[in-house]
């Protein structure tokens, strides 16, 4: 893996100075949803829709503005780059305004501004304030403020972690004894897992801002003055009331000490749909509230595949005609072509296809580089199957057919191809098991599939095991199918095709 | 007359054994030719350059106006001419229509598919109109009601009238019979004889690779004796079976006289 | 993948608390040989070899107790659990003593101690001590001592690594200013990298112990006295002069306070060839010295992929002859193999091979466990291809085989498969590129095949992008004898099977 | 005298049409029946029961002391002794020898392979043994010099012969034949003809599928007439042709009499 990731990022380098030019009817944004509550997450109770405080400013925003708020969804990691790929033009996402990232992006000024908050199990009577986390294993969020705050108190024994979960989950195991993180999780985690809580003092102060292209001026011009009238308006409180996340940070910012004038709707509506049921049926039937999404995940994983392998069959197809009727150039460059393709990892073809393409004015979407990417990577290894499918016909056959006065590709058409089908569908089968599984790996041009889903859902409801397991089972359950719909193919060609005495 | 096929100086090897050696035939138009000879004397060979299934070495080939010359002196044109020669072969296979000792029916295709399928895709024949020649050839092969049937369902015998009805769909100008008869019972045979004979008034031509005797000898307008890749004699039925003029012809024919 | 981690500590939890009886007469120790200088690592002449310091205190110990060392290669982060899954019965590799890891395993008494060392670019003479650091960004490792040094001062800058190198290469491309890091890596680096340079005193100590399984008392009784006899000696003292590695603070350890005794010469050894070649040629030069050991790596992965593909084609074999000919019951039980080894991922079977079968008392090599991995899980795709052969092969084959009083078996062996081989190889060409590409999953299992010694040398030569195309090269050039291969068999039997007319 | 094949009331039917009704039939060591009947009328089927490659649905087949009964009334029986199925039809395929109408060489094996290969494995016969049985019988059947070809480098009537000496090289204690001399010319025809005796002589039972009615008429024992999967009459070759008992028979053997 290294040398791929390597790989990448050279070729991230070459590829991402490219910008593309922004469309003024719509206001493209981007988040990843595999993240937490209450930034931006799937809505509990209808999971094809994502919900958040950050979603409502995002959607009040460019009421102001004017455009049509548009959703890309981007791994979290990759935010920035895809702000120069030109996917989007605007990033959202708990971004903390960092010296760092400002010499990357230019950001807006922050939309709202909050501190960090210690949890703890509840019992944990002994842990007040910071003071109290001398000496003790604190987790915190890797190369977050809230690392920076702990490593500055020597006796304190820093864990860092991925993922804020992470470090809940090991606080339960007895690893930690404390995490220091974001006041919005804390908030929303310690509701819904009533076994937490949080204690002490706001620490620190953390401002979130939106981030944009270095070069889009007038675009952070507008964003920032339509900030300005949410903030004037009275609308940015309304949102942050509502999902309960107002707090004195922000009465300083706004300026605006009045009392509270919305009551945290969604905030309850959330804790009531995700509050932890303790029973074993009520996790079932929260598993088939998931089921939707994951069934929707596992279509597009399907569809992929689908679309992908049918690519793969007939550009193997063709190349396997070009390579045994297409004389020595043509077949030439069959063989050499897959040679490369299958000599080569698909992961760097994906990459190549996705990122190196838009140089070259190239740009396609997610879904058409993966299927582009899996299907003419597969219609190599196709070619070779049909290859063996056509050797396997006596040279009898296409004889009998060009002496009836068919051409050689009406016969290779009407005549050979179909008798090869039986010779070709269990290899195909094959690869079409291989290619859903493969198919997992277009996550890495921001494709959400039914991998990236499971993350999401897994991560989002602090569930790994159970929906890894449903996650399992749809892979395994969207290759039967296929399996028995070859198998029947394979018995109607046998009836029909029972070698002549 | 009108000679339809013309052969001259036609030679084919295979690695360095001779198959065919400097062939000379010319057919014309309506005729009935039988091809007798020992096996392995090189009859299905003949039939196959003919049908342009293998490419000979030397020599001219003319069916109708396409004309296929091929050898040392013009080895050099035709190996740029590679292209035209795949077109030529292609227009002869439009005018011939072979029956193949193997048979080579299309395992996955039904009867009648298998007689329909040509004329449908070739001629572009409305599938009715093919359908309804189909059903008449099969009916004069005694194969009435096995429409659907698909090969691997038909005894020997039957497959063989399939095939022959196959190639008879498509209604040649030339057609190459390689031992039409050879599953048949002699009662079938005559049947068979009997549609060559009809094809025969309707002014087709026909060659047919036979080791039935009596078929040669009382069907044919004139009947060739092969022997080692050549052709010995061609001459009337009567002259062959009677008066041959070469001595191998002669030593062959009272073999089943006797 | 993150599912798959997860899955994997579940695994590793129920599997690793299984240990294994020791073998006295030999001592299996286990280090990281894609480390750096000077403690474990490829000799740069000889790249078949290791060595380090740490080398050479094993052998001296081993020595003491008796026993034949046998090196076992293992993953530095598995170090750990490999302990405990018995593969050997010491680690030694920089293993500083924590607190943390005292928890699980026992720690022998400190072979070496030593310090941190500031590392800057040469010419960066603000740099002088660690208060010269203030306000600028330092690199260190991560959850390192160095680290927790830094971050003990706020004003500094800290940027983590994986490894040490990294912060090296960033330092060059300016993103940080310094490095913290331990001193024999400094030394080592900046002796053979005249662009860096050590700077100010030693700050903290580090002590270095040898690992053992908790349980194994009277081992580490052994340990522990040898090493008091190595210390006693000079022998320790000798070791470390050789490899420039004496120091104060060993001074103090052992009270020895006497002159030097031995010459660096292995320190010199490493620097004469390493030194860092700035032509071309020497370049060149040097990755014709790697292709020894990156042959012998190919080497391996060929052999791993020509035994699995073997056992996938016989063990393929068998499961398609069960499905054709077996009856209803093989028939079932094959096809249940097929679906279920072909609907789940390659890398959970190998990990519960390796893994998981212990625990039922069937303990393998790794060289063995990716081999049944990667082989019977090809098979299931095998038996599919085959079955595709059998399919084209005419009905009359087999007939006529039978009549002539052969057994169904007979038939198949003699008559049938070989002329199914016409059909089946391409598509088994297919899957063997698709396996020795599949063969990298196997260094999770601990196996050292081509990806692996990649990250090895890439790592210890600090060179990513050259030796990533070499190796690259090497996977696409190991499948082509075979594709060649293939191509000719092909043709022989296109030659002896031309459909009879 | 030792009847060494019995067949009694043998019934197949293939979906809901009856290919062999009924059949009975003995015959004892040593002789040569022919079977004769229009295309269609289930020979090829009545010699593939015999050799237990097609299972029948009811009836007695005895080959030598190996007895195979199916039907209703030991349906459930033979249900439970598949197993004993499949091995007594191994025994019996041990003993009976086919030339097939389709001949299925062994298209990967050189000539002297097809015939040889069958008598190492099944015989253990040493391979010299085996090779000069083979060149003997490919002697016999003109075929000197032909085996170290490919079966794609054999000319149809050539495929025949070698199909008919990997028959014969087994020496089975039966031989059926499925058209024997169909793609071979009168010539050939004669001297497969005199292989056949020589093994009458040697006192070998051989049973032959045959269009051909002089060789039905002066070589075999007796003939059976056989018309839409029944046997009609099973008689000497005079009574039959000359003098047959019904009108069945007579209609069909004075067709070619005229
Ligand atoms: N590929 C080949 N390689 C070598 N010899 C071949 C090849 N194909 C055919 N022959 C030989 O060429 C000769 C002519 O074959 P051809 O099939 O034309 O004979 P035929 O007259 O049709 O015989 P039959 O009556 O037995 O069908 C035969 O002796 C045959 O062995
Ligand atoms: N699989 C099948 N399904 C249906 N009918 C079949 C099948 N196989 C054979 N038949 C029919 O059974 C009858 C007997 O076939 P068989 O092959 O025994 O004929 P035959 O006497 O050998 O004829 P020929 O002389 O033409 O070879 C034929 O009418 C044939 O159509
Ligand atoms: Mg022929
Ligand atoms: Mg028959």
């Amino acid at each position: 893996m290294k040398n791929t990731i390597v790989l990448f990022i050279c070729l991230h380098l070459i590829v991402c100075p490219i910008a593309f030019g922004q469309n003024e009817k719509t206001l493209r944004w981007a988040a990843d949803a595999e993240g937490n509550a209450p930034y931006i997450f799937q809505d509990p109770r209808i999971p094809t829709e994502i919900i958040g405080f950050e979603v409502d400013i995002v959607r009040a925003l460019s009421e102001i503005i004017g455009a049509k708020p548009v959703f890309v969804q981007n791994q979290w990691d990759g935010l920035i780059p895809g702000l120069y790929r030109g996917d989007y033009d605007i990033a959202i996402n708990g971004l903390e305004i960092t010296e760092d990232r400002k010499k990357e992006v230019n950001f807006s000024n922050p939309y709202y501004i909050t501190y960090l908050q210690i949890v703890v199990l509840r019992g944990v009577d002994y842990i007040q304030s910071l003071s109290d986390l001398s000496g003790r294993k604190v987790g915190a969020l890797k190369n977050s403020l809230a690392e920076r705050i702990l490593r500055a108190k020597e006796e304190i024994n820093v864990v860092t972690y991925e993922g804020e979960v992470n470090a809940f989950v090991d606080m339960k195991n007895g690893r930690i004894e404390a995490a220091l993180v974001d006041a919005p999780i804390a908030l929303y985690y310690t509701a819904t897992n009533p076994e937490f809580t949080m204690v002490g003092e706001p620490i620190g102060e953390i401002s979130y801002g939106i981030a944009l292209r270095k070069e889009d001026i007038r675009l952070l011009e507008k964003i920032n003055r339509a900030l300005d009238e949410l903030k004037r308006s009275g609308k940015l409180r309304q949102i942050l009331e509502e999902w309960n996340l107002w707090n004195n940070k922000m009465e300083v910012y706004l300026d605006d000490f009045s009392v509270s004038k919305s009551s945290p709707e969604k905030y309850r509506y959330f804790i009531q749909s995700v509050s932890k049921r303790e029973h074993f049926a009520e996790r079932i039937e929260l598993y088939f509230k998931f089921m939707p999404v994951f069934l929707k995940a596992a279509l597009i994983t399907l569809g992929l595949s689908l679309l992908s392998m049918l690519l793969a069959i007939l550009a193997g197809l063709i190349l396997a005609l070009m390579r045994l009727y297409g004389g020595k150039v043509l077949g030439f460059l069959s063989v050499l072509y897959i040679e490369i393709i299958r000599g080569t990892p698909l992961l760097i073809q994906l990459y190549l296809i996705f990122y190196a393409l838009p140089a070259i004015g190239v740009k396609l979407s997610p879904f058409l580089a993966a299927i582009l990417g899996l299907g003419f990577n597969y219609a190599a290894y196709e070619a070779e199957v049909y290859r063996s499918g056509f050797l396997s016909i006596p040279r009898g056959q296409f004889e009998a057919a060009i002496s009836l006065g068919m051409t050689p590709f009406q016969a290779i058409w009407h005549i050979i191809l179909p008798q090869t089908f039986r010779v070709v569908i269990p290899p195909m089968t094959n690869d079409f098991i291989s290619l859903i599984k493969d198919s997992s790996l277009v996550s890495v041009i921001t494709m959400i599939e039914l991998t990236k889903v499971y993350n999401q859902i897994a991560s989002a409801y602090y569930d790994y095991l159970g929906t890894g397991l449903i996650t399992a089972g749809l892979y395994l359950l969207l290759g039967l199918p296929f399996i028995r719909l070859a198998r029947h193919f394979e018995k109607r060609l046998a009836i029909e095709t029972k070698p002549s005495k | 007359m009108n000679v339809i096929l013309e052969i001259k100086n036609l030679t084919r090897s295979i690695g360095s054994t001779k198959i065919l050696k400097n062939i000379s035939l010319s057919v014309q138009q309506g005729e009935l030719i039988s091809i007798i000879g020992r096996s392995g004397c090189g009859k299905t060979s003949l039939l196959r350059c003919i049908n342009c299934l293998d490419a000979f070495d030397e020599g001219y080939l003319r069916v109708g106006e396409i004309v296929i010359e091929r050898g040392r002196n013009c080895n050099h044109r035709n190996k740029n001419n590679n292209e035209s020669y795949n077109v030529k072969a292609y227009h002869i296979r439009l005018k011939v229509g072979m029956l193949f000792q193997t048979l080579n029916l299309f395992p996955n295709r039904t009867v009648l598919e298998n007689i329909t399928i040509a004329p449908i895709i070739v001629k572009k024949e409305p599938k009715e109109k093919a359908i309804a020649t189909a059903l008449e050839l099969l009916c004069k092969v005694g194969l009435k009601g096995f429409e659907n049937r698909y090969p691997y369902q038909l005894s020997g015998g039957q497959s063989q009238r399939v095939a022959i009805a196959r190639a008879l769909a498509l209604n040649p100008d030339i057609m190459l019979y390689d031992e039409p008869t050879s599953a048949l019972d002699p009662e079938l045979v005559g049947e068979v004889l009997n549609v060559m004979k009809d094809l025969d008034c309707e002014g087709m031509t026909q060659i047919v690779v036979t080791h039935a005797m009596n078929f040669a000898k009382t069907a044919s307008d004139y009947v060739i004796y092969m022997e080692q890749g050549e052709i010995i004699e061609m001459d009337t039925p009567e002259k062959i079976f009677y008066n041959p003029s070469d001595k191998r012809t002669e030593s062959y024919v009272r073999l089943f006289k006797e």
